[in-house]
């Protein structure tokens, strides 16, 4: 038992590819929550101010997102996009790194929009929380809009924030699961591939997820550290 | 007369364009070929990323015809076309099965080999000693039969064998594990499965109902054996394809690769 | 879009939205009370059920739904045990009824989640003064703790019930012929992928916005400001 | 003695309830003055006005020689003239709030140096110098590193004063600044305003501490339902109240053995 479990996992190399997949996972949700995040700040911003216009697109954007399985808008993204890409790439004569490259960046680009959708309603959400008192202090002392926004409010949601954020990335590093359907060798895939191939399905599902139980529990502690680091001011509630 | 010299210059760029494109996306010299990856015995990708199976063998022997080189994607199964239709690879190498449905949204190869099916059952079944397909559709009727989504066995049932109640699973091991745990009285697959299957211990228990089942018995629903699979219009590639596939089929190339992953010959010979 | 496949596929995806519907409807029902009670054990004072509930929590959220399915389904029907024990065959041996099962059991930790930093967010001294008035434990929960944290708790838990119609996908891995199993079988069958995908996304947004839209509605009648 | 702000007419409607009802006074460099009346009167909605935090519906406010004014169009919006002047305003008008809010997430120092560094541009250093002086002023300098809810409700509020004096505010805007702490630390922040009146400050005032506000105000203001109904010196209001109102209401705060 325990020898056939050595055979599978190191000498016919199915503990390293595991790994690999692992980190795939990681780079991509990472890189995708983050740049969800950023783009998500802004629209949560405008979503808060009610700007007109933008403020019902960015709702119809947030609610389609979410209201979608995140398969349908990684295939939408994935075959929708590739030959425009490709043809603009390919014009300015970078055929083969988009060749290569590609399922990775639309791997980041579909996970930063599913995340994003998500972020907006958990920053908005911390917005509206922030006591507008302090804001009102800010606004007394003429501190510009910008300046208050940064060094105030900003600040201060971003503490409410962090629970949110904290579950969206819960979501997202498990979402890149899906990824695979582009062609990315993440951590699912790799699991359900050697689960094929060997015939193991349980012992692959679940070294597969012990991995994903690891990856958040790492996230759930540094998490915490965060918040802690951000509570500083408010009694360490 | 200017109008149509405006539209015959318009229809010079469209096509130098076009053909730019596909000299961009055919590379000279390559043959991209996607493919499951997690198939045992046809397509296995190992933790490196190199495919065997007998899925890769055709594709490696296609690719020793044509003189290119071959470069495996593997990708999910059900991505497999739409990939293909955005231009990921050139062709598709998972013993896809050729059927009319499928034919209307892409094309194929000739067929070069098809893979015998049966049904399994516990061995104390009713189901386990029966001698044709019209004792089993009858026998069958208010049981449960499991089959993989995605192939053609699962109309095969719908069609021919209507009492039963069908379950469709994603994958391979997961019909084996059901039938293991009795959730399902019978599972319908290749000849390649079961070989495996009722050699572990899970299998014991367990007995191929002795009906051998073809493509070509039921060629509506089971379709006409496994093909390669390409995006439509393309015959100036199927031709190609095509004549490499017969030359494999002739020679017995394809059968050499079928006994030395099924240990039986599977091949379709090549009509010409 | 080709209209053959989309008025053949509309049919058999609509006999798999009932199904959807009726896993999402019971993870609902049985998901939210269920983890309403997980989240006051993680609130709870006793050392021992605080640990099994954070654990549950912890285990139910840190991996994929996709393996809590298999686990269920595949992993348990292993067990000989469970296997022979009627009513424990009875919940995983069917395919919906483990679905349900694990849908019930993932919402669970996450609506475990939201309420447990719902009850926390309650100001002190609202509570204190139920308690001054001399209200029963059980009566400051019903009447006091328990109203404002549902309405804290109501956008956090509108995402979830999304998640849920959402996540009930899952289950045509495990055999059940809801929305996607059947689109998976109609793919399979005509290879119109993004067709039959576009049709499957939007039935699943249009039981969404159903749900999300009638959330909002109680939130805004449960809000106190108008 | 110079004009520092003159209140001209002044108009703000909630919906259909008119909250201020055309309310004009001045003040000169280095008055205090005390609005006060009953709660719901439009005594904070008036000095919240005045910074501009509440956009009146109609009027005029000159501060410091420089004008905005506020009139209704035809569709019934406002319709702000010189708007641009609005943060200069705030530059050199300080305001105290009922509950401090002091930011949550900064020590008592960058409480003091944001303003300074952002608004007055000063470099970090000397905006610490600078803001250390003023908290040494309402003697919070040995507090500097602490974070607000690590202080008292007193303390808070005269780090609240700090941050504005370290503007060197033209005009102080104090918004019911004693009304949210326990009775033992008023006297703390009292102390504070007094001291900032007697060096000669601005210092408009809305408060419930009659005493106070008597013994402290040059002039005392009396609202009610929007409408100002007396504007005299402490002595002169008390003895000879103009209305029923202010009668009414100065029996009730200051009963007769004051």
């Amino acid at each position: 038992m325990l020898a056939d479990f050595w055979i599978l996992m190191v000498e016919r190399g199915w503990a390293l590819a595991l790994l690999r997949g692992g980190a795939v996972t990681i780079a991509i949700g990472l890189l995708g929550m983050l740049l969800g995040f950023v783009v998500a700040t802004p629209l949560a911003v405008l979503r808060w101010q009610k700007v007109a216009v933008v403020s019902q697109l960015v709702d119809a954007y947030s609610i389609v997102v979410r209201g979608v399985p995140g398969l349908l808008v990684i295939y939408l993204l994935f075959f929708g996009s590739v030959d425009m890409v490709k043809t603009v790439a390919t014009t300015f004569g970078y055929q083969d790194s988009v060749d290569n490259a590609y399922p990775y960046i639309v791997g980041v680009i579909a996970i930063a929009v599913i995340s994003c959708a998500y972020s907006i309603e958990v920053i908005r959400g911390a917005l509206q929380a922030v006591p507008y008192g302090l804001l009102e202090a800010a606004k007394s002392l003429a501190l510009p809009t910008r300046i208050t926004f940064s060094r105030i409010t900003f600040p201060l949601a971003l503490r409410l924030a962090l629970g949110g954020i904290n579950n969206v990335w819960q979501m997202t590093i498990k979402d890149t699961s899906l990824i695979s359907v582009v062609g990315l060798q993440e951590l699912m895939r790799t699991a359900a591939i050697a689960a094929g191939i060997t015939r193991s399905p349980f012992l692959f599902y679940c070294i597969a997820a012990a991995l994903f139980f690891g990856m958040t529990a790492v996230s759930q502690t540094l998490f915490s550290r965060a918040e802690r680091a951000l509570n500083r001011g408010f009694g360490g509630r | 007369m200017i109008i149509s010299k405006i539209i015959k210059s318009a229809l010079a760029t469209s096509l130098l364009v076009s053909a730019l494109a596909t000299a961009a996306s055919a590379k000279d010299g390559v043959l991209r070929i996607g493919t499951e990856g997690d198939a045992p015995k046809f397509s296995m990708a190992d933790p490196s990323g190199n495919v065997t199976g007998f899925d890769a063998d055709i594709a490696n022997g296609i690719c020793a015809e044509l003189k290119v080189k071959c470069e495996f994607v593997v990708q999910t199964f059900s991505s497999l076309v739409p990939s293909m239709d955005s231009d990921r690879f050139d062709v598709i190498i998972s013993g896809l099965g050729i059927t009319a449905e499928r034919q209307k949204k892409i094309d194929y190869s000739i067929p070069y080999a098809t893979t015998p099916l049966y049904f399994v059952a516990a061995k104390d079944s009713p189901l386990a000693g029966l001698k044709s397909v019209d004792e089993i559709e009858k026998a069958i009727a208010g049981k449960t039969v499991g089959v993989v989504t995605g192939t053609t066995y699962a109309r095969f049932i719908e069609k021919q064998m209507k009492g039963a109640d069908l379950k469709t699973y994603d994958a391979v091991t997961q019909l084996t594990a059901d039938l293991a745990n009795g959730r399902i009285d019978a599972a319908f697959e290749g000849s390649p499965t079961w070989v495996d299957f009722l050699a572990t211990p899970d299998g014991a228990n367990f007995t191929k109902i002795d009906v051998k089942i073809m493509a070509m018995d039921a060629p509506d629903v089971l379709g006409h054996g496994m093909g390669v699979g390409m995006r439509k219009g393309n015959t100036e590639l199927k031709a190609k394809l095509d004549a490499a596939l017969c030359k494999m089929v002739d020679d017995g190339k394809v059968k050499e690769a079928s006994m030395q992953w099924f240990q039986d010959d599977y091949t379709i010979s090549c009509k010409k | 879009m080709n209209l053959d496949i989309v008025t053949y596929a509309i049919p058999f995806l609509l006999v798999g939205a009932k199904t959807t519907l009726l896993i999402a409807l019971f993870g609902i029902v049985f998901g939210f009370p269920f983890g309403i009670v997980v989240g006051l054990g993680r609130g709870s004072k006793n050392r021992v059920l605080r640990n099994i509930c954070d654990t549950y929590c912890a285990i139910f959220r840190g991996t994929p739904m996709l393996v809590q399915i298999f686990v269920i389904y595949y992993g348990l029907a292993q067990v000989g045990f469970i296997r022979h024990n009627p009513v424990l065959w009875w919940l995983i041996g069917d395919g919906l009824n483990a679905a349900i099962l694990a849908v019930v059991l993932n919402t669970g930790a996450y609506t475990a989640e939201i309420f447990r930093t719902a009850f926390l967010s309650l100001p002190k001294g609202l509570i204190e003064a139920a308690e001054a008035c001399g209200m029963s434990p059980w009566h400051v929960f019903t009447r006091v703790k328990f109203p404002l944290a549902l309405r804290q708790a109501l956008p956090a838990y509108s995402s979830e019930a999304a998640i849920i119609v959402k996540e009930s996908s899952l289950a045509s891995t495990i055999t059940v012929l809801e929305i996607t199993g059947y689109a998976k079988r109609l793919m399979s069958e005509t290879f119109a992928i993004m067709d039959i995908f576009i049709i499957t996304a939007a039935l699943y947004l249009a039981i969404n916005v159903v749900a999300l839209t009638a959330l909002k509605l109680l939130e805004r009648r449960l809000s106190f400001v108008r | 003695m110079n004009e520092v702000l003159k209140v001209h007419e002044l108009t703000k409607a909630f919906g259909s309830t008119n909250v201020l009802d055309g309310i004009s006074f001045r003040m000169k460099e280095g008055e205090v003055i005390s609005l006060i009346g009953s709660s719901g009167c439009g005594k904070s909605t008036a000095l919240r006005c005045i910074n501009f935090l509440e956009t009146p519906t109609s009027g005029q406010i000159e501060f410091m020689g420089q004008a905005i004014s506020v009139s209704c169009n035809k569709r019934g919006e406002s319709e702000i003239v010189n708007a641009s002047y609005i943060r200069a305003f705030r530059q050199r008008i300080g305001m105290v709030f009922q509950n401090f809010n002091l930011w949550p997430h900064r020590t008592v120092l960058g409480n003091v140096t944001e303003s300074l560094v952002y608004v007055l541009k000063m470099s970090r250093k000397q905006a610490e110098e600078v803001a250390l002086s003023a908290l040494s002023k309402v003697g919070m300098a040995s507090f500097r590193d602490r974070y607000p809810h690590q202080l008292s409700g007193g303390q808070q509020q005269r780090v609240a004063f700090a941050r504005v004096l370290a503007m060197r505010p033209k005009l102080m805007l104090c918004d019911e600044p004693t009304s949210a702490l326990d009775p033992e630390l008023v006297g703390e922040v009292l102390k504070v305003i007094r001291t900032l009146a007697e060096e000669g400050a601005t210092i408009l005032l809305v408060t419930h501490e009659m005493r106070f506000a008597r013994d402290v105000s040059n002039r005392m203001i009396f609202l009610q339902e929007g409408r100002l109904e007396q504007d005299d010196t402490p002595e002169e209001l008390l003895r000879n109240p103009a209305t029923e109102g202010v009668k009414r209401f100065l029996s009730s705060v200051m009963p007769a053995s004051a």
